[in-house]
């Protein structure tokens, strides 16, 4: 009986979660009749993408107890790797996606590597990563955007529609489709397999996985790699929206990614989090963008009112979930 | 005269756990009140109410007659009432004097603590202990037994009328157990009442007044302690007698060695070590606290490798660099400080008592089979007499001996062939501890090695086949099983700088 | 080596592609007249303590000249009299500065820039209607200008036209893009958008594809994405400065006031509009850069 | 006589905390002949002085285990305030450094009730707070720079130099005068007294500390509202150099000094740190840079190398730290 309530209270607890998403969504489209409205919605789930994959990739990071600082200039790196690979090499679409992909995965893998076998502290380790890879970018296509134009499809990869192809009433774009897949698999493999075990195991107790006789280096080193992939997803995401691999972006959308991770309710000290909090966190972070400027919200009030109802999401999920306990 | 302590009808819920069913304690002055019961019985609960870190749903508390609310820690200290907590609640960047005065820093101008005479009260505190111990070392780096006796030291220092101490012995040895027992008494004779938690029947008798004794959260009985033989204590707490089985030493002339450990050398924590372990042998490990017993193990088993010294398995030699190499051999280690090194505490038991078999249950995909892991998991509670709503709960809200029989149920899951169980009993209650004692007999007489390092005497008799010694990071003897608590003694005092003139 | 002449750049950032073609101007200038040349920027223009650091950093190498894009020209005062007291000459570049220390400066007048946008825009539109404006910055020198001399002039001449909001990107081309996707869903009846650099301009474009939208797209600067939507007629057209002339003229100025020759005051590197229609006209491709 | 050798260890690894930065002005001082002259190096320490102040600060909120994302924001906000009561209002130069230091220490109050009452995690309120003090920077001077030009003596806070003024040879600028100074005044509070302790105890097990009857509530938000003081001084410092307050200034500067504060070997899971430590990493981080720009190296390329440094200065530290175990 006890097990039943307690796995009631925690399908409550999931449901609840989304309280401050709908709470916001209801609240402007209240406000703003240009709101709810199927293209603007369309908009703030497109906004979402490139966060949302981000932020799904640190999410695995942080609940090893670790941070990944370098999420948003790899994104670029990863953009100017798959423009390297198709525009001036001109390789075939899925191999540029692929080499995007790896060169994610690769970063990934170093950052990994300087974590767990060199033992600096992630904080450093992806901070020298985020300065190195956002150099590189600059330097690899010689501060010039490369641009995608003569890949075909390329631009459909993010603004295609697959689903509108089918159901044009809901136009879902491509780009979100593969944020919903990417978040799905990650959340399969957190859930289920041994991978997504260790990733909770290391940021609970690393020295105690560590004696249970677990290579705990090499599973770290995995982790890192496998978000540094899912960034390149990313990067694949935003270049493809933008036809282009602007080098001189990424700065900044680290932040971002991990205000959504932990806005979703995973803890920076490691150990617990969900996929699927992350993917609200995310939406609440551009439903908030888009409906105060939906709202036309002057810019410097639109900062302000951010940060004060991110503060009061996470207070109210405070609360509810001290409620639950 | 009106009781110091008295506690009626207290209530306590946890989600999922009814932990105190309508408990009355009470306790008078200079008295030594033991509170018995076994794993998950509730008593860390009562004491922990009473200390003021849980408030109870129902029931009401009073101090000298009068009731009193107690809603967080410092409202309990100020009436007096001051705990030695079952887990520690140490600050481990901080050193032993800091530790201890936390929070009563003695002051001098400007918020300035006066530090020169922090570290000199706290020596002689130590001093009155009649431990040595420097004020200043940072706690972190202290061996859980040390750790102990900061939390002592600290109760200790509270000069408080109602002194709660939540197993403080679990991680000490017959010196210092004697030490604090002397302690014990100074203080009941100056009035103090003491509640005291621990799993070792004998020191009750020591020790103790009065016993009350609990059981599923509900109140049994309270008897005198001189008057009570320990068997009936027993039964009040399990419900029913225990057989007190003696180790039959089994002949191991033909077994096979298992294990072989030539010269293996660390720093000064280990110096020349060599033994061997035999096929469906139970070796145990005696020495005082820091004698290198943990170091020693944790040297086998790859967490600290060794800078020399060869380590033979089945006969072959083995590189171990890491507890994944050992484990790969088919070494299991229990560390000694489940907390840290045992457990991860936010997970469930499930996930912990399978942490060192993952790859087993998993598919070539990597899909773990929850369905028989939750089988397997559900198992090993029943065995183990696991005190927990469910597989799913999260180990950290476990009472600490459930949670050492989880470590257990990991290392039994792994099924390796040669197993170090450092105090494997910490914490454990009686009817558990018979318990092991007899799943460790069943795991020799199948063909396991064993090796058992405990620093309670009493238990490396009872377990062990033969009996090793260590005393400064050596090897000083290894005894037949059954030899003289006199002889272990011996070899455990035997220093080197001794045995040198 | 230690008597070549050399001059040291500070901008006002080197990752966009203005600035990228400022440079490339310099470093021209530089190999024509032989002399070094170094640059360098912030990452952005926000960052006006970072910019001092810089002139510091120059200052200890010594060269022949220093130009600099003041971020904030007040600030740079006490080091540019340090300058001045170690006989290092200062041009201005981009942006002036308000001291008579510079020699000479070399820049573009932004607020007549945008006017001209303003007044393509209100041509394009048919003289009313509802626009907006997607900024590069909120508190930047050029990028107030721009918002400014956009939007003064519309008061002033095209009183029909109405800005119904001002927002701004950071030059960012994916937020450029959600901030018009936000515009134009509060305001389908817009008919006009300004992005008032690469980066807003492209994130406008991008924004109206993204929605569909046949809104008149105006832009500022260049780069290869602006010129192929100007071609291909999704944007209007642009305003372009000569950022290679102002890198060039820039170091010609430093290099002749090294040597003692004497230059003008201002050097007014201008500004252009560009559409369909003149884009391939030799004097624009000329100040157009990829 | 193991306690002796401890210590003496100990020492031995304070001075050897200087190596990495011994090593990068050895360098660039034999790569660059401009880099170790007098001015240049004045340059540097003037450079320092901001992040070495706001880096002292945040390594408080640190220790006590937590994070603090809006000293860059409040840093400007700080300054407006100070612009506000000198330039709009006229007042004494004393009263405006007062005003900009208490801004500093009441937001810092507000962020540690956030955390300390509201549970809400450090990271999230003080990712708000500097969303917030953006906005209300912005609001507050109308985008526009608050000059204080008409505040006679504000440039010398940070650019006068009193100790060139007795000893012209070292004409040491204020501004790192003043950093020295807080930093010796909060190494001192962290070392000697019991609001010191209670940042070390909080970081190192704060269950425990609360067990102890410690009302740890009130002393985190007393460590924060010191360090949002301390971050007021560096409001003032940063206003001084620039003689303005800059409304847009400010993002990105909590990196730079948390970045510090790491590199000094602070552990970003609290309950160890040095002042020292941080004022070393601040030293690194801006010799670096001044360095690289001396030696004409590219942009881009300065980036991928401090970045690259980065790495390998915490790397030699743990490689120190772990021999000296
Ligand atoms: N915070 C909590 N949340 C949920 N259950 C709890 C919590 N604290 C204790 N329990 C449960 O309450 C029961 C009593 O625990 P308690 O720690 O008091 O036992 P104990 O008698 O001290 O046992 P031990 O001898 O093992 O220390 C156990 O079943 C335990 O799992
Ligand atoms: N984490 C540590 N840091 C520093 N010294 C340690 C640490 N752990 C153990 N030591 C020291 O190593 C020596 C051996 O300790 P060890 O714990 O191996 O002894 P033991 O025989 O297992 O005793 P115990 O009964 O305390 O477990 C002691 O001097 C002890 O103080
Ligand atoms: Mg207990
Ligand atoms: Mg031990």
């Amino acid at each position: 009986m006890s097990e039943k309530q307690a796995r009631r209270g925690a399908a409550q607890q999931k449901l609840l979660a989304f309280a401050s998403l709908i709470v916001l969504v209801v609240g402007f489209s209240l406000a703003s009749p240009a709101f709810f409205r199927i293209d603007n919605i369309m908009s703030i789930l497109q906004a979402t993408s490139v966060n949302g994959v981000l932020a799904v990739g640190v999410t695995l990071v942080i609940i090893t107890g670790g941070i990944d600082l370098s999420i948003g200039t790899l994104m670029t790196f990863c953009a100017v790797m798959a423009g390297v690979v198709l525009t001036w090499g001109g390789m075939p679409l899925p191999l540029g996606v692929a080499a995007g992909i790896a060169t994610g995965a690769l970063c990934g893998l170093i950052s990994g590597t300087l974590v767990a076998k060199a033992k600096i502290p992630p904080f450093i380790a992806t901070l020298g990563m985020m300065l190195i890879l956002k150099g590189l970018s600059l330097i690899v296509t010689g501060t010039k955007p490369i641009y995608f134009n003569d890949t075909e499809g390329y631009t459909t990869i993010s603004q295609g529609s697959l689903i509108g192809s089918v159901i044009p009433q809901f136009p879902l774009p491509n780009g979100v489709l593969i944020l919903f897949i990417v978040a799905a698999v990650i959340a399969w493999v957190l859930g289920r397999t041994v991978l997504g075990r260790y990733t909770f195991a290391l940021g609970s107790n690393e020295e105690a996985v560590r004696l249970s006789g677990v290579n705990t280096d090499r599973w770290k080193m995995a982790i890192y790699a496998l978000a540094g992939g899912i960034v390149g997803i990313g990067g694949i995401l935003i270049s493809s929206r933008l036809n282009s691999a602007q080098p001189a972006l990424g700065l900044g959308y680290e932040l971002e990614a991990i205000a959504a991770v932990v806005i979703g309710g995973t803890s920076l000290a490691g150990g617990r989090g969900t996929i699927l909090g992350t993917l609200i966190g995310a939406l609440i972070m551009s439903v908030l963008t888009n409906g105060l400027r939906v709202m036309s919200v002057a810019p410097e009030w639109q900062t302000v009112v951010t940060g004060a109802i991110i503060i009061v999401a996470v207070y109210a999920d405070q609360l509810r979930r001290r409620a639950a306990v | 005269m009106t009781d110091l302590v008295r506690m009626q009808g207290i209530q306590k819920r946890f989600p999922g756990v009814h932990a105190l069913k309508s408990v009355d304690f009470d306790l008078r002055r200079a008295e030594v009140h033991a509170l018995m019961g076994e794993n998950g019985a509730g008593k860390s609960t009562l004491m922990k109410i009473l200390s003021g870190v849980y408030q109870p749903d129902e029931g009401q508390i009073l101090i000298d007659g009068a009731a009193a609310t107690l809603p967080n820690p410092a409202a309990a200290q100020a009436l007096g009432i001051g705990i030695i907590h079952q887990e520690l609640a140490l600050m481990p960047d901080l050193s032993v004097a800091q530790n201890i005065w936390i929070g009563r820093e003695p002051r001098l101008s400007f918020g300035r603590i006066d530090e020169a005479r922090q570290n000199a009260d706290t020596a002689a505190l130590f001093h009155a202990m009649n431990i040595r111990m420097d004020p200043r070392a940072p706690v972190g780096g202290l061996t859980i037994a040390r750790q102990q006796m900061v939390e002592i030291a600290k109760a200790l220092s509270h000069r408080s009328r109602v002194l709660i101490m939540d197993e403080p012995t679990a991680a000490l040895n017959d010196a210092e157990i004697a030490e604090l027992f002397t302690i014990i008494r100074k203080l009941r004779d100056e009035g103090v009442g003491i509640i005291y938690i621990s799993h070792k029947m004998d020191e009750i008798r020591q020790i103790s007044d009065r016993v009350t004794v609990m059981r599923d959260g509900a109140y049994v009985g309270t008897v005198e302690a001189a008057e009570t033989p320990i068997s009936r204590i027993i039964q009040m707490m399990v419900g029913r007698e225990l057989a007190e089985a003696a180790a039959t030493i089994p002949d191991l002339a033909g077994a096979q060695t298992a294990l072989e450990v030539r010269d293996l050398t660390r720093g000064t924590e280990l110096r020349k070590i060599s033994f061997q372990l035999k096929k469906g042998e139970i070796l145990g490990f005696a020495g005082l606290m820091g004698a290198g017993r943990t170091e020693l193990a944790r040297a086998i088993f790859g967490a600290e490798p060794a800078d020399s010294g060869e380590i033979r398995i089945n006969d072959r030699p083995v590189t171990i660099r890491s507890p994944a190499d050992a484990v790969q051999a088919g070494i299991g280690y229990l560390s000694e400080d489940r907390k840290h090194y045992g457990l991860a505490l936010g997970m469930d038991v499930r996930a912990n008592i399978a942490m060192a078999s993952l790859p087993r249950y998993a598919d070539r995909m990597g899909r773990i089979d929850e369905s028989r892991l939750g089988r397997i998991a559900r198992d090993y509670i029943d065995t183990l007499s696991i005190r927990t709503p469910g597989d799913r709960q999260e180990v950290r809200l476990l009472s600490g001996g459930n949670q050492q029989k989880v470590v257990i149920a990991k290392w039994l899951l792994r099924d390796c062939d040669i197993l170090i169980f450092d105090e494997p009993t910490r914490g454990i209650d009686v009817g558990a501890k018979a318990e092991i004692y007899r799943l460790l007999g069943e795991l020799a007489a199948a063909g396991k090695a064993i090796i058992v390092i405990s620093s309670e005497l009493p238990e490396v008799l009872r377990l062990s086949h033969r009996i090793a010694v260590m005393c400064e990071g050596r090897l000083t003897g290894i005894l037949p099983g059954g030899a003289s608590q006199e002889d272990i003694m011996e070899l455990a005092t035997r220093r080197e700088t001794l045995a040198a003139e | 080596a230690q008597d070549r002449m050399s001059v040291a750049l500070i901008s006002k950032g080197f990752q966009h592609q203005f600035w990228q073609a400022v440079k490339q101007g310099a470093d021209k200038a530089g190999a024509d007249l032989g002399v070094d040349v170094t640059f360098e920027g912030p990452d952005n223009e926000t960052q006006v303590d970072k910019q001092m650091d810089m002139l510091a950093a120059a200052l200890a190498k010594k060269p022949s000249a220093i130009a600099l894009a003041a971020l904030d020209s007040q600030a740079v005062i006490p080091q540019l009299k340090q300058a001045q007291a170690a006989g290092i000459p200062i041009i201005a570049f981009d942006s002036g500065v308000d001291s008579d220390i510079p020699v000479a400066t070399a820049s573009t007048d932004n607020v007549a820039a945008s006017a001209m946008a303003a007044d393509k825009m209100a041509e394009l539109i048919g003289g009313a209607g509802h626009v907006a404006v997607v900024g590069h910055s909120q508190t930047s020198a050029t990028g107030i200008d721009r918002r400014d001399g956009f939007v003064n002039q519309m008061k002033e001449k095209h009183p029909d036209v109405q800005i119904v909001t001002i927002e701004y990107g950071d030059g960012d081309h994916l937020k450029s893009t959600e901030i018009t996707k936000a515009i134009l869903a509060a305001n389908p009846d817009i008919k006009g958008i300004f992005g008032t650099n690469e980066g807003a301009a492209i994130g406008v474009l991008n924004g109206a594809r993204e929605m569909n939208s046949k809104v008149v797209v105006i832009g500022f600067d260049s780069g290869k994405a602006q010129k192929d939507a100007i071609r291909s007629g999704a944007m209007a057209g642009a305003i372009t400065q000569n950022p290679v002339g102002i890198g060039y003229e820039t170091v010609k100025a430093a290099v002749a006031v090294a040597k003692g020759e004497t230059v003008p005051k201002d050097i007014d590197t201008g500004f252009f509009w560009y559409d369909k229609s003149n884009i391939d006209a030799p004097e624009i491709a000329a100040v157009l850069y990829d």
